[in-house]
């Protein structure tokens, strides 16, 4: 299967919820989504066994936009396919994929420790890599973080 | 401790300063007798905060500091970097500079399997192995050091190209330590598939199928120990792998025998390339020049670093520094592999097991935790009975 | 099946020689190309500060004596440095170079890592700026 | 008489002790958040090519049995706890040797928020090997400047005042 036919695959399984495609490399296809269609396009994703789960990034967008930008990096072969989620500063929370990829887990927990981004329906919410003594309510990610030595 | 009953399970706390590993990482084993129950991973003492860091300076010195991620893997680090951010700017370093990154790149993975080989022969107890794999490793990191002019972090690139040349003088050296590697490494890929005592260590131990594999997100060597292709060289080839083709080692026994076997062949795959890239070097300039300030936009890069796929996403605003420099290294997605598997195997296998998918905290500087509750049953035994068990238990296992 | 497959590099370790390289008494040359301390050559220096701009560590301070007479001095801490050479690269006029030679500088005190290099009239200017006490901070940059 | 004789036998002990300690310096090693470049080079000083157990130098695996403490990476704030308690379990008199330019100065990681600082701000050192990382050559040299000092000083007593003059520097 050559990687425009991968796409074009992915592509078809997800029209069901994308809000719009864009194509900004010819083997990368990035797909916007409501955050409540996440798990059911994750999950035809994996209905069709397209590829893996390679990364979560998340992006904060900043003061003007106020809002972060989630983003779920599959890959299959050469194919890239990129869900991107808008998600509201007042608003940050995004359904967890963990209930159809386990291996999620440890993405959402970093995205969470360092978003404050709410993973609704993720298990273990404990810290991840920040230090123990770490202060609640900073996340270094954010762009208006206040990080003290 | 209450005196009168046995407790269950016990508890195991190892590190973040241990004898077997020289990076810091917390581990905590719950074992029933001998089997491990359950694991957790506590890592984050190597966590330093490098992604929000690479916010704060420009794109040059960005370039050195995600070098120093791993200094295992610091090449392949500052490969992804550099071909994001010149996919960013528009710019592709020539031909000549793309044939040498990939040449450091797998000289960089002759060292680093070498060097894993050795650390774990040391987990089996086998130190005689990993003081003669070290010892050969010498002769890769003289090629490097005089090549780039440091033993580890090279610093070979640089936006836009690569910093110095292959010279007639170091053509030579490298053949000859390739030819002398060669020949060591098939005596040693012979070692630890026939030597008796180290493949009761290793045979059907620590067991990921490829179903498993496939479902854990598994990737790089380890993947493909379980029979699983996932090499970014072979199916999304960058650089100078797409004149250069990429022969991808499988093996389908998915326990640390077949990891073994499969980084010793792609360390004859890897001298391969590496002669082909010599014979081939395309003629030309070194480098391009850079724009300090890519244009705005969003670049994934991703290769294959010798642990596995390595993720870079990078977003410009067009100014100095990045926006945004998203780093997802190979050891996080197959950490969650060891602490699955670690469970139900024998607490003595668990350091192979969990140097067998070659971690590298330094890279992943994150943590894992999972628990899965074992259903062993527990029972008082007497001296005589628990003896008696371990000898038949021995005894069933050679 | 056999065991000790790895007993014949071990006899043959008995007659080859040792693969240890004895240091301290013996000291090997380093390769040509080998980074060790940042060495400046001040002569055609212009102040430009792009090697201090791009040290990803803040290793190299450029301090100007005389903005006029283009007379600089430079201030380098091989304490802080990475030893990637990007200063070498940055330079347009050649005044960097590492030196293949000095790589061995541990010490006991950390002092001995912050080194200054430059003309010694230049030197001895920017001694004299800072011991006076209403003297302008020196300027880098 | 009596008095002149214990003098004589404590120096006597004293020159034993400093002989033993340069002749086999026990040493651990601790990453605090170091990049593993300095780590691996560590690990090669061990091996046939560098072999510093000809030194005398043997690597342990635990703080307890350990002259030196060989340390890499900056201090991050997860590790400055354990890296203190381990400097704690070491014996008295304990040395302690940073490797890598990071470890000195915080070198390319100066700017992350999770490194706290470098080494001599959380326990004292007596020698620094600047390099990043520093050839498994320069990493011997440093050890042998270690060695050197030891030789030289009464080591009990001179470790003490110095811990002291450190006390007073963070003090101020």
């Amino acid at each position: 299967m050559t990687t425009e036919d991968r796409l074009r695959q992915a592509q078809e399984a997800l029209s069901p919820w994308a809000q719009e495609a864009d194509a900004p490399e010819p083997v990368r296809l990035d797909i916007v989504l409501d955050r409540s269609h996440l798990p059911s396009a994750v999950a035809a994703l994996m209905n069709i066994r397209w590829g893996y789960l390679v990364a979560i990034t998340g992006l904060d967008l900043g003061a003007e936009a106020k809002q972060y930008e989630v983003l779920y990096h599959f890959g299959s072969g050469a194919a890239l396919l990129t869900l991107r989620v808008r998600i509201a500063h007042a608003d940050s929370v995004v359904p967890s994929i963990t209930g159809i990829i386990p291996a999620a887990s440890v993405a959402e927990r970093e995205l969470s420790e360092m978003f404050g981004i709410r993973v609704i329906g993720l298990l273990d919410q404990s810290r991840l890599f920040l230090p123990d003594d770490w202060p609640d309510g900073v996340y270094p990610l954010r762009k208006d973080a206040v990080l003290e030595k | 401790m209450t005196t009168g009953s046995v407790p269950k399970r016990f508890s195991i706390p190892i590190g973040p300063q241990h004898p077997a590993l020289k990076e810091p990482g917390h581990f905590d084993f719950s074992v029933d007798g001998e089997v491990v129950t359950g694991a957790t991973v506590r890592l984050g003492y190597a966590h330093r905060g490098i992604e929000k860091a690479a916010e704060n300076q420009n794109w040059v010195q960005n370039l050195y500091l995600l070098e120093r991620i791993c200094g295992i893997c610091s090449h392949i680090h500052a490969t992804a970097y550099c071909l994001g951010v010149e996919k960013l700017a528009d710019v592709e370093a020539p031909p000549r500079a793309q044939a040498i990154r990939v040449l450091i790149a797998e000289l960089e993975r002759v060292h680093s399997h070498l060097l894993w080989l050795g650390v774990t022969a040391h987990e089996a107890g086998f130190d005689t192995l990993f003081m003669y794999s070290w010892r050969d490793r010498e002769t890769v990191m003289d090629i490097l050091e005089s090549l780039t002019g440091n033993r580890v972090n090279y610093s070979a690139n640089m936006l836009g190209g690569v910093k110095f040349d292959v010279t007639d003088d170091n053509r030579k050296a490298i053949e000859r330590g390739v030819n002398f590697l060669e020949t060591r490494t098939r005596h040693y890929l012979n070692v630890v598939t026939t030597d008796q005592v180290f493949v009761q260590r290793t045979r059907g131990v620590g067991v990921i199928t490829r179903e498993q594999a496939e479902q854990l997100g598994v990737i790089g060597p380890t993947a493909r120990a379980s029979g699983v292709l996932r090499d970014v060289r072979v199916e999304a080839p960058y650089a100078a792998y797409r004149d250069i083709p990429v022969q991808p080692v499988i093996e389908t026994a998915g326990d640390l025998e077949a990891r073994f076997v499969v980084r010793l062949k792609e360390l004859f795959e890897s001298y391969r390339l590496i002669r082909v890239i010599l014979e081939q070097m395309p003629p030309g300039d070194l480098n391009v020049r850079m724009p300090r300030r890519p244009k705005a936009g969003e670049a994934i890069s991703r290769v294959e670093a010798p642990r596995g796929e390595l993720f870079y996403f990078i977003k410009s605003n067009g100014a100095d520094n990045p926006e945004r420099v998203k780093v997802r290294t190979p050891t996080l997605c197959n950490m969650a592999s060891v602490l699955v598997t670690a469970v139900g195997q024998q607490l003595a296998d668990v350091p192979m097991i969990l140097a067998g998918i070659d971690p590298c905290f330094s890279c992943n500087d994150r943590a894992v935790t999972i628990s899965k509750a074992g259903d062993a049953t527990s029972a008082v035994w007497s001296w005589q009975q628990l003896r008696q068990y371990s000898q038949a238990y021995y005894r069933r296992r050679l | 099946m056999k065991i000790g497959s790895m007993l014949v590099d071990i006899l043959r370790s008995l007659v080859h020689p040792p693969a240890t390289q004895i240091y301290p008494s013996e000291r090997r040359p380093a390769p040509d190309r080998l980074r060790g301390k940042l060495h400046w050559n001040p002569a055609q220096c212009v102040g430009c500060g792009l090697c201090s701009k791009d040290c990803p560590a803040d290793a190299i301070e450029i301090i100007t004596v005389d903005k006029q007479n283009k007379r600089f001095v430079m201030r380098y801490h091989a304490d802080r440095c990475t030893y990637c050479a990007q200063c070498v690269k940055s330079c347009r006029f050649n005044c960097l170079q590492m030196s293949p030679e000095d790589w061995e500088l541990a010490a006991t005190n950390k002092q001995a890592f912050t080194v200054y290099y430059g003309d010694e009239h230049d030197l001895q200017r920017l001694v004299e700026r800072n011991t006076q006490p209403d003297a302008e901070p020196a300027k880098t940059g | 008489m009596q008095l002149k004789l214990a003098d004589l036998w404590t120096n006597a002990l004293d020159q034993v002790k400093t002989w033993a300690r340069v002749n086999s310096p026990w040493v651990i090693h601790f990453n605090s958040g170091s990049c593993n470049g300095c780590d691996i080079e560590i690990l090669a000083t061990l091996t046939p090519r560098y072999d510093v157990e000809r030194l005398g130098i043997k690597l342990q695996g635990s703080p307890r049995h350990a002259d030196v403490l060989i340390c890499t990476g900056p201090v991050t704030r997860q590790a400055r706890e354990r890296l203190r308690r381990i400097y704690e379990q070491m014996p008295e008199p304990k040395f302690v040797i940073a490797v890598g330019s990071c470890s000195i100065s915080g070198g390319a990681f100066h700017r992350c928020y999770n490194v706290i600082g470098h080494i001599d701000e959380v326990i004292p050192v007596d020698v620094y090997v600047p390099g990043c990382p520093p050839r498994p050559e320069a990493i011997i040299d440093g050890v042998v400047k270690l060695l050197e000092k030891l030789r030289g000083a009464k080591t009990q007593s001179a470790n003490a005042e110095q811990e002291g003059e450190w006390r007073d520097d963070n003090r101020g």
